[in-house]
């Protein structure tokens, strides 16, 4: 793996930049593996990654049925955070969280991951109470969440709209220090071109048509170039986990809805925080870019549709001019959406199967991108291990059948 | 200034009226009709922006939406506009414009040091660097941050006003140059229902910018009669200055209508928004092409130009954008720029052309000028800092051939369709080969016509927009027999293009190649983009941010879909394009907001005894969409002391409550009862006429969904209570049962919930206020006791009263008419001021439920909690059936440690708990801590004397009693208390049986 | 945004609906007969289909009828509709 | 009910006897008379009975009403009827009907108090209504008679086409009245309506 550094980028610059290899290779696809994930997005990748590095299985394939880092980890809002409220949510996005603070280094590839402050805003005396659990289970799950008054947000975003006569008055709300963004195709590129100097094969435009068992247990993968066999398989298909389940005939509580975002035109900056609101279904930042990101609510019917419904955009806006007045004469630029999986309860799925190999990491729902690092390691360890680590036991597959649900419509911030 | 390379004559601009606006603070001078681009180059201003990353000095490339570089900023304060195309914003008096993105002025840009260092910079160069030391990140964050981003937000509230339509009609016709004017009149001429949009202040798109003529006129002349020919016709609506920005799935379209002032400011003429939402049963697309640009060294020196550009400039506004112009092109349409030139009295020092045989009518009128054409040749460098002074020709295989002094290059590298509307549609195209570009085929109700179908010559635009507007119209169902008549215009051969897309090998490698001019994407960020294996077109884009500007990348995508494919050795066509999302151009988001903003951003719904609380004083809590009287402060009263004042009042004497958000819905028929015990826990069939009963409502996932009182109004008559909150869910949730699982039920719901205002009269004395305030209901406890309901008079109002208490007092909730509630609260008011009758609002309404210990759901509950966990488990019938009963029994229902309700009380009576705080055994700085729960209520009680909590403590039953610390939110405090039963007050409740 | 073929009031935009997910997933007869895992496969496991899928909407702004709808998942395109008991 | 008791309707108008008079293009019209009425369209006897009570037939075809003396009985679903009458005679009304449906399976309910109607008349009234209702309302589609439940803006609304003026009824919730009748005035200022101002509270 070329280091990447700046005196290498002065030294190959002088070169003009012409002996720059491939981030990672175009690996050529083997008849078996240890290990197959199907999936090259963030979590996958991260999965091959941590496979590799920290439990040594480097015979591992990444197989992709489009473009590497295509899915969701190129479509999201790049939020991160862990101000989760359950115990089990709060313990696995804290760990991803801490794993993101170092994963520029850890990859040697600058994620431009910013700890600029993230601000969830209540507009009602109901909303102010579930924050306020949310910030008082945080505390003691030893993660970083304050509660705050209207001045004191008025203070960390003065362009917000604080007065009391608004259709959405700003009553109160919450900052996690710790939380902030990340440049979200860069995630998938760093643990692509990790995976890869590691020995891991990472295989675009193959997609897997079958999945093969035998006593129970998996033995193969059809793909469009062919059948690759492996004992171990993980499914970590966001937009698809029902559709790759079903080839093993598992059934899986998820839904699949278009969940939208858009982008304005660049702007010098003007606000710093990432600022969230659950009532009207708004997330909004600042990129380095200048451009405002924007995120919306999930589209209601079941759809594997990316365009997403405009409606959606009209009534996001209208909050946001309404929160954010000087928005209003700000242009949007591109608008478009993603296929999020959603769990009854919007907490993921990592897990083994009824099938002895196979093992789901699905799910997240508007969660993902925050919990790529998290969930990389974690599965990595269940497909290791065959068993899940004790941060994703208790997003089996099986909480469905015994009810323990971990409820977290609140702390996803959107109306699943 | 003087306009010194204004035409003395020709153009559409209005000479009679000049006008001036600012630059930077200099004047310009300016005709109506102008654009700020054409008045900018009428006075010699060719320097308008800075790239956005190194900082290039840049100028006009284009004359529409597709420019890369003019971006500007309109105007100052709350109506400034940052990011406008000079190209498309109209000439205004006193307009201001600003350059963006560069400091402290445009000539002398500091940041144009990025340019130094840019061989460092690549595409990409971020993910390489700037990672150590870690700590630093957020330094250099800042920076880039700070050089990043283009124009100033404004800084105050926008105080324009946005308008959105809904629009129906048979034919929309996007776009008004030829084909969009000939489709939208044969679609008229039909008898259609016509929308025809354009992003222009004017039609006529190309047909205001050539010289040839249809129909016998100058074909602006014609475009000018077929438009007033269309704005005349009944059913025809023609929208200038309208963007369609938006295909999404059912074709709707949407359109962005600039709204234009007659009284322009500093920002200009622009005047907020109207979005149409239209639904066209058909779409013609006439959205034309964009011509592409060129590639060579130092192609984004200001001078460099599309050549439709310069001939738009010079026949539409009169305006020579130069004084010494060369071409360069693959193609005829530069031939026709070249004449225009020439026309215009510029002279054109010479012409290269990447074919080696240019033939044909227009080269050899060319010629016939005597102006020197160079075929096989390219254009490989553009000498010259702020402005093109010279090109360097070489041929095909990179054989130097001179160069030629210039102020102005004018490119063209073929067109391609602006087929982004047609792609958002997900409509299919093809890769034409004699293009080189790709072409919409159409879609569902979706009729490509003109330039954009690759149909570049004006006869063959005029012909295909007329077909598509017919079969349009008859698609829609309209066809009234009239014959088509195409407009006529001189046939012209289609121009073959021959593709050229790389400048020959080991050319001016040192000098930049621009592929995205706005983004700073050079030829050579595209091969590192490559040789680093970002390869597919998604990925060069997100790698090198290709088309990632504000110019959506309309001139760039075309362009760098042919570098690549060359640079890969593949087919364009399985190269693609990156995929096209909506807008086509940029809309502000106040235009998409509407008019949903202020007073208008969500009803606010209110009670018929508001205009009462308002004069009472009340603050007011926002409850979905409701505004309900949350307190009524006396004056010098804090929440506290005013909250603790109604409660005593309704414990000691009587207060009132306006309840009328509750949700209520008759449910009517033979099977009601039975209904009923369906959906709740408990048993309904028994419960007598005139009898109440609260009853518990679970999802099938056994939670707890609602709850509240149902009283039986006769034999087949039920009237159901629902929360506030669940008005509209319970009802939906019910339909769904009834008309999807259980049709047989004969069962009717009907929501009353509107009609009906629930006034709570709660205290002791309120029995004294009702009777005075006079009823034909007898009052005496034997004749109308608790948890019963009588029908009669209030006030002279026809009123169904009921006896339920959510208080734990004696309590009446008298529901009358909502046209009549205003007088019934008045009358209740009057009657009970000797008995000392308070209002109360909602935070008292809680404080005396929590004293009793009643759960509110979505506060006590959250989904996942049983009617077992809040101690109602007396509640669940074991006897039938109910929804959600079967997910009571499963293994995580039936856990022992799961949380219960208990009551809390603090050592320090005077402490209040924080709501939300968490529940430990031990405290201490441990992290995680093991929590055993949750406060979900916390109140001062003034009966008491005391604080008072509920809280959700996991195995809290077994272990009433115990000692439990709960932690501060705001500091790291631990307040102890001890768990108790969660009844504090009257828990024999003995008080509302009185 | 959809037009849903209301089959009452004929096709209206989609935000006078609301869906209420995949039809023909029948309430259990005996519910208490079933072993958790039938009871979990009611409640949460949906086959979430791309493509061709009949679903539930109701027509929540207008007729309050629920009705059933097939649409392609992939396309949103629609496939038809059918009431749960008479015709308009 | 006591003539001296006073009914406010929800854009304000107080009434103790009759109508209040209206001059303009957007006004309302207090204090009718709202039944909702559901029974099985296929129990022809009942509608035999409520066809003599109301001297109309209840529509069956989805999105039309049915116009007598002084009533309209609107088409709302498959099992479903608005009846509108001009007085405020719920009581009555309500009387008669359960006397001509007792032994059906039927369902009468007063909502009188519970929604109010908007009128909006004159040339302009569609292209106030285009700019928040999604319908087309051109009277090629929507002639008098029609009737469609529909949102206006972010509130549900039932609309009449009562003439050809354009008139058009709009019918909402109580509760929503103030949302949008301002929404209506704010769209109906690009296009100079007369209001009349509120009448006398």
């Amino acid at each position: 793996m070329q280091f990447y550094s700046l005196p290498n980028l002065i030294r190959r610059g002088l070169r003009g930049h012409r002996d720059w290899t491939p981030a990672w290779r175009k690996a050529q696809l083997r008849p078996s593996y240890d290990v197959i994930i199907v999936g090259a997005g963030g979590h996958g990748l991260a999965t091959a990654y941590y496979l590799a590095k920290l439990h040594g299985v480097t015979n591992v394939a990444v197989l992709e049925r489009g473009w590497l880092g295509g899915g969701n980890i190129g479509r999201n809002t790049a939020i991160v955070r862990s101000n989760y409220l359950w115990d089990a949510s709060a313990h696995i996005y804290e760990f991803s969280l801490k794993l993101w603070e170092s994963l520029s280094q850890e990859l040697n590839y600058n994620v431009m991951f910013s700890q600029r402050g993230l601000l969830n805003i209540a507009h009602s005396e109901q909303e102010l109470h579930d924050l306020a659990r949310r910030v008082g289970a945080n505390r003691l799950n030893g993660i970083d969440a304050e509660l705050l008054s209207t001045e004191e947000i008025s203070k960390r975003v003065p362009v917000l709209n604080t007065s009391p006569d608004t259709r959405y008055p700003v009553l109160g709300g919450t900052l996690q220090r710790r939380g902030g963004v990340a440049r979200h195709d860069a995630v998938a590129w760093g643990y692509a071109r990790a995976a890869d100097a590691l020995g891991v094969d990472i295989v675009e435009n193959c997609e897997v048509t079958g999945i093969r068992t035998a006593n129970g247990r998996v033995t193969a993968l059809e793909t469009t170039r062919g059948e690759i066999r492996a004992g171990t398989v993980g499914l970590v298909v966001a937009g698809n986990a029902t559709v790759l389940a079903s080839m093993a005939g598992i059934r899986l509580p998820i839904l699949s809805h278009p969940l939208q975002a858009l982008v304005t035109e660049p702007l010098k900056p003007v606000f710093d925080p990432v600022v969230m609101s659950a009532a009207v279904h708004v997330y909004v930042h600042q990129t380095d870019r200048g451009e405002l990101v924007l995120g919306a609510g999930i589209d209601a019917p079941v759809s594997y549709d990316l365009n997403g419904n405009f409606r959606i955009i009209e009534h996001v806006l209208a909050a946001v001019c309404e929160l954010f007045p000087i928005f209003s004469r700000v242009r949007m630029l591109r608008q478009w959406a993603g296929t999020v999986d959603v769990c009854p309860d919007a907490s993921p799925i990592i897990s083994g199967t009824p099938i002895k190999g196979l093992f789901m990491n699905c799910g997240w729902g508007t969660g993902g991108f925050k919990a790529t690092p998290g969930s990389g390691w974690v599965f990595a360890h269940t497909l290791a291990h065959q068993e899940p680590h004790p941060l994703n036991e208790p997003f089996s597959l099986d909480r469905f059948t015994s009810g323990a649900l971990i409820d977290e419509h609140g702390a996803a911030a959107v109306a699943h | 200034m003087s306009q010194p390379f204004r035409l003395d004559h020709g153009g559409r601009v209005d000479r009679d009226t000049p006008l001036q606006f600012t630059f930077d603070g200099r004047p310009i001078d300016a005709f109506r009709g102008d654009t700020v681009a054409s008045a900018l180059l009428a006075n010699g201003v060719t320097l308008v922006g800075r790239s956005f990353k190194y900082h290039r000095p840049r100028g006009i490339v284009s004359a529409g939406a597709e420019d890369p570089n003019a971006f500007v900023q309109l105007g100052h304060g709350a109506r400034t506009l940052p990011n406008r195309l000079a190209t498309v914003t109209a000439a205004t008096p006193g307009l201001k414009v600003r350059h963006v993105n560069a400091w402290p002025t445009l000539e002398y840009d500091v940041m144009s040091a990025f340019g130094l260092v840019a061989p460092f910079i690549p595409a990409g160069f971020y993910y390489k660097t700037l990672m150590w030391p870690r700590r630093l990140w957020p330094l250099y964050e800042h920076f880039l941050r700070h050089a990043a981003g283009l124009g100033h937000a404004p800084d105050a509230p926008d105080p324009d006003r946005y308008d959105h339509v809904h629009a129906h009609c048979d034919v929309l016709v996007v776009g008004a140059g030829p084909a969009g004017l000939a489709a939208a009149r044969a679609a008229a001429r039909a008898g259609a229902r016509v929308i025809l949009a354009d992003e222009q202040a004017e039609a006529g798109g190309s047909l205001l910018s050539t010289h040839e003529r249809v129909d016998g006129l100058p074909a602006p002349r014609w475009a000018d009669a077929t438009t007033t020919e269309l704005a005349a016709t009944r059913g025809v609506t023609v929208l200038p200055n309208t963007t369609a920005f938006g295909l999404y799935e059912s074709n709707l379209v949407l359109l962005a209508e600039r709204l234009i002032t007659d009284q322009p400011d500093s920002a200009g003429s622009e005047n907020g928004a109207r979005v149409w939402r239209v639904l066209p049963k058909q779409i013609v697309l006439a959205t034309g092409a964009h011509e592409r640009p060129l590639l060579f060294a130092n192609n984004d020196r200001p001078g460099v130009m599309l050549a439709g550009a310069i001939s738009t400039y010079v026949n539409r506004y009169a305006v020579a954008p130069g004084s010494r112009a060369v071409l360069f092109t693959n193609n005829d349409a530069a031939y026709r720029t070249a004449l225009d030139l020439t026309d215009a009295g510029v002279p054109v020092a010479a012409i290269a052309d990447v074919r080696s045989d240019p033939a044909g009518d227009l080269s050899s009128e060319v010629r016939a000028q005597g102006i020197a054409v160079h075929a096989g040749a390219v254009v490989r460098h553009a000498q010259g800092g702020r402005r093109v002074a010279a090109v360097e020709l070489c041929s095909l295989d990179g054989a130097p051939l001179g160069a030629v002094e210039c102020d102005l290059l004018g490119v063209s590298g073929g067109f391609a369709p602006a087929l982004h509307l047609h792609a958002q549609a997900r409509g299919p195209s093809e890769w034409d080969p004699t293009l080189a570009a790709f072409v919409p085929r159409g879609a569902n109700g979706i009729h490509p016509a003109g330039a954009v179908a690759g149909q570049l010559g004006l006869a063959d635009a005029l012909r295909q927009g007329t077909q598509a507007g017919s079969t349009a119209a008859a698609a829609a169902g309209c066809s009234n027999g009239s014959d088509l008549e195409v407009p006529r215009a001189n046939e012209s051969t289609q121009a073959f293009i021959q593709p050229y897309w790389l400048p020959p090998g080991g050319l001016a490698r040192a000098k930049p190649q621009f592929v995205d001019l706005h983004e700073d994407v050079t030829l050579d960020d595209l091969r590192l983009s490559l040789r680093e294996g970002f390869e597919s077109i998604e990925h060069v884009k997100r790698y090198t941010t290709l088309g990632m500007g504000p110019d959506q990348g309309k001139l760039a995508n075309p362009l760098a879909t042919g570098v690549i494919a060359e640079l890969l050795g593949r087919d364009p066509a399985s190269v693609g394009t990156p995929r096209h999302r909506p807008a086509y151009s940029p809309v502000s988001l106040g235009a998409i907001a509407g008019r949903h903003i202020g007073p208008l951003a969500d009803p606010v719904r209110v009670t018929p005894m508001q205009d009462w609380h308002e004069a009472a004083g009340a603050r007011f809590e926002n409850v979905g969409q409701w505004r309900r009287a949350w307190y009524y402060p006396q004056p010098g009263e804090s929440m506290h002391e005013a909250v603790a004042r109604e409660c005593l009042a309704v414990r000691h004497r009587v207060g009132i409550l306006d309840y009328s958000t509750l949700g209520k819905i008759e449910i009517t028929g033979p099977d009601a009862g039975e209904f009923l015990d369906r959906v709740y826990t408990n048993a309904w069939k028994r419960l007598r006429p005139g009898r109440c009963r609260y009853g518990l409502m679970l999802g099938e996932d056994g939670m707890i969904f609602d709850d509240g009182v149902t009283a039986r109004l006769d034999d087949q008559r039920y009237l159901m209570f629902t929360s506030t909150s669940n008005a509209a869910p319970v009802l939906a949730s019910l339909e769904q049962w009834l008309q999807t699982e259980w049709p047989d039920l004969r069962v009717y719901l009907t929501s009353v919930s509107e009609h009906w205002s629930n006034i709570a009269l709660a205290g002791p004395r309120s029995r004294d206020v009702l009777a005075a305030a006079g009823t034909d209901i007898p009052l005496d406890r034997r004749d109308f006791p608790f948890m019963t309901f009588r029908q009669g008079h209030v006030a002279g109002v026809q009123a169904r009263v009921f006896r339920i208490s959510f208080s734990g007092e004696l309590s009446y909730e008298i529901n009358v008419p909502a046209d009549c509630a205003r007088h019934v609260w008045e009358a209740l008011v009057d009657a009970g001021r000797p008995f000392g009758i308070t209002p109360y609002g909602t935070e008292t309404m809680h404080v005396l439920r929590a004293e009793k210990g009643f759960i509110i759901v979505g506060q006590e509950t959250d989904g996942s909690v049983t009617p077992d966990d809040v101690g109602l488990g007396r509640l669940l019938s074991r006897r039938k059936d109910f929804l959600g009963k079967r997910s009571l029994s499963r293994p995580d229902s039936v856990r022992p440690d799961r949380k219960q309700l208990v009551g809390l009380l603090t050592d320090d009576p005077n402490q209040i708990l924080p709501e939300g705080g968490h529940v430990v055994d031990s405290p201490g700085p441990r992290r995680p801590l093991p929590m055993r729960g949750h406060v979900t209520s916390s109140y001062f009680s003034p009966v008491l004397g005391r604080s008072i909590a509920l809280a959700m403590v996991t195995g809290g039953r077994a272990a009433l009693g115990e000692r439990l610390y709960v932690a501060t939110l705001h500091d790291n405090r631990w307040l102890p208390a001890r768990s108790c039963h969660p009844v504090f007050y009257d828990p024999e409740g003995a008080r509302q049986h009185v | 945004m959809l037009l849903i073929p209301c089959p009452w009031c004929g096709p209206r935009e989609d935000d006078e609906f609301t869906f209420g997910g995949e039809a023909d997933f029948p309430r259990p007869a005996e519910p208490e007969a079933l072993t958790d895992e039938q009871w979990a496969d009611y409640l949460f496991m949906r086959d979430n289909r791309r493509g061709r899928h009949r679903e539930q909407w109701c027509h929540t702004a207008g007729c309050r009828r629920w009705f059933i709808v097939e649409r392609d998942t992939v396309t949103n395109e629609i496939l038809g509709a059918g009431t749960y008991g008479g015709s308009p | 009910m006591s003539s001296s008791v006073p009914r406010r309707s929800p854009l304000g108008a107080v009434q103790f006897a009759e109508s209040p008079s209206h001059d303009g293009e957007l006004f309302e019209r207090p204090f009718l008379t709202h039944v909702n009425l559901r029974l099985d369209p296929g129990d022809t006897e009942a509608r035999s009975a409520i066809h003599r009570v109301l001297g109309v037939q209840l529509p069956l075809t989805p999105n039309t009403t049915t116009t007598g003396d002084d009533l309209t009985a609107i088409w709302l679903g498959p099992d479903e009827w608005l009846l509108l009458a001009e007085h405020g005679q719920s009581g009555t009304l309500i009387a008669d009907l359960q006397a001509a449906l007792a032994g059906h399976v039927a369902s009468v309910v007063d909502i009188s108090a519970g929604q109010t109607v908007i009128r909006l008349s004159g040339p302009s009234t569609l292209d106030v209504l285009a700019r928040g209702c999604a319908l087309d309302l051109h009277s090629s589609v929507f002639p008098p008679g029609a009737c469609a439940q529909t949102l206006l803006a972010r509130a549900q609304a039932l609309l009449l086409a009562v003439d050809d003026t354009p008139t058009i009824d709009i019918i909402v919730r109580r509760s929503f009245t103030p949302y949008v009748a301002a929404w209506l005035e704010d769209s109906a200022r690009d296009f100079g309506l007369r209001i009349p101002p509120a009448a006398a509270s």
